[in-house]
């Protein structure tokens, strides 16, 4: 198993109620496979997961990218700073 | 300021602070003795969208704003400001300093929010250039949000910028 | 600040000055509720002249500078900064505020001694380029001149335009 | 006659030795007939005044404006400052 860190950000942490939740992912699980997981745990999530922007370790990462072990995996919606 | 391998005598300065942005502070730290001429952007908070002069607000848009508040991703905010500042360098090869700064937290109306500034020898080498491309790289890249409150209540301004694979 | 006819709610502020450039305070003082954008050029004296990034020097100019020493036909320069914004605003409709700015006397580098800001709703609305004109125009126009003291002397910076007739 | 003040700035203020000079002109006197004069009367200058720039109550002029009563005129090189 792999553990990983999710960090959620803007209106998907509002909408998750969390900042973070720690997960245990079974080995070589991709983003896509990432996400079916949270939309099927936790449904109020589902739709802002369409445009989720997913960053590993800190760098831009997409479906089929292959999540490393002990992964910092960043989910938020488009930047809007500035 | 951090050292930069490519760069090493070239302040790079990049910064996600609650604190209040001091340009005069920032331009004399990317004031090298060569530097004649930097190039500044700041962004503010509106309180108020007005038609005037404006290419985004509509009509229907117009409205007061009490405040921003802004959150950051902050490592990460940090590595790509480092990005976007080595992208620039690899663009204009006469920037000297260059500074990023983004202030977060509850943020009212006409307070600066964001400094982008680049300095260089002369003005026709790309410094007004390089600040232009800054602010717009920083508004794709660096996961940075902000939500408006108002008196008609509170959203989340949208961005609607993919990354592409490795941005 | 100066009251302006034709924009009666805009800020203009043009000065002469032997005092240090604020920006932050230039920079509030043309900032209106609807801002949300500032382009702000600053020129510094440069203590030292290399060809790194420098399209004008070349290599026989590399030297030090200890001073710049400058000097305005001030009632004119005046009259001439407000010549230039004015010329800002009818280009660029979007801008708001607009700050320019010329320290003189001895100074010596790394030090601002000028600044040119312009202020609008949007980025997107023409600061970058009404600040970079607005100091093309400036060193055009506007009757300031500066003389470099090096170890190797002094000499007059020399301009080159000549102005054309009502301008 | 026509009471008119100098001006000079930076190299030609040098080279004159003074900042301003009061004269008494002829009346309809042009600018070309003031610089003849000064370079008779300061041929110190007479090499400044072919690139000078000439300005009549602190707007640009040339060599063949008339000037005014009472003017103000400035006299310098190409500007030069930022």
């Amino acid at each position: 198993m792999n553990h990983v860190k999710l960090l959620f950000f803007a209106t998907i942490r509002e909408r998750m109620g969390t900042k973070s939740l720690d997960l245990e992912l079974p080995a070589d699980l991709t983003i896509h496979g990432l996400k079916d997981r949270l939309s099927a745990d936790y449904p109020k999530v589902k739709e802002s997961l369409k445009s989720v922007l997913i960053t590993i370790n800190r760098e831009y990462a997409f479906d089929e990218a292959i999540i490393p072990l002990n992964a910092e995996i960043g989910l938020f919606p488009p930047v809007s700073g500035g | 300021m951090t050292f930069n391998m490519q760069h090493p005598n070239l302040p790079t300065i990049f910064s996600i602070t609650e604190d209040e942005i001091d340009l005069n502070d920032l331009l004399a730290q990317i004031t090298l003795a060569s530097t004649g001429a930097a190039a500044i952007f700041t962004g503010m908070v509106r309180g108020e969208t007005s038609r005037r002069g404006s290419t985004q607000a509509n009509a229907g848009d117009e409205h007061q704003t009490e405040f921003l508040e802004y959150e950051a991703y902050i490592p990460m905010a940090e590595e790509k400001m480092k990005q976007v500042a080595d992208e620039i360098r690899a663009r204009w090869d006469a920037i000297e300093g260059i500074a990023i700064v983004q202030r977060i937290g509850k943020l009212y109306p006409k307070t600066p929010t964001v400094l982008i500034a680049c300095t260089a020898a002369h003005r026709d080498t790309g410094v007004f250039e390089a600040a232009r491309y800054g602010i717009d790289r920083l508004k794709e890249i660096v996961p940075i949000w902000k939500k408006e409150v108002s008196p008609s209540g509170e959203f989340w301004v949208e961005g609607e910028y993919v990354p592409k694979a490795g941005e």
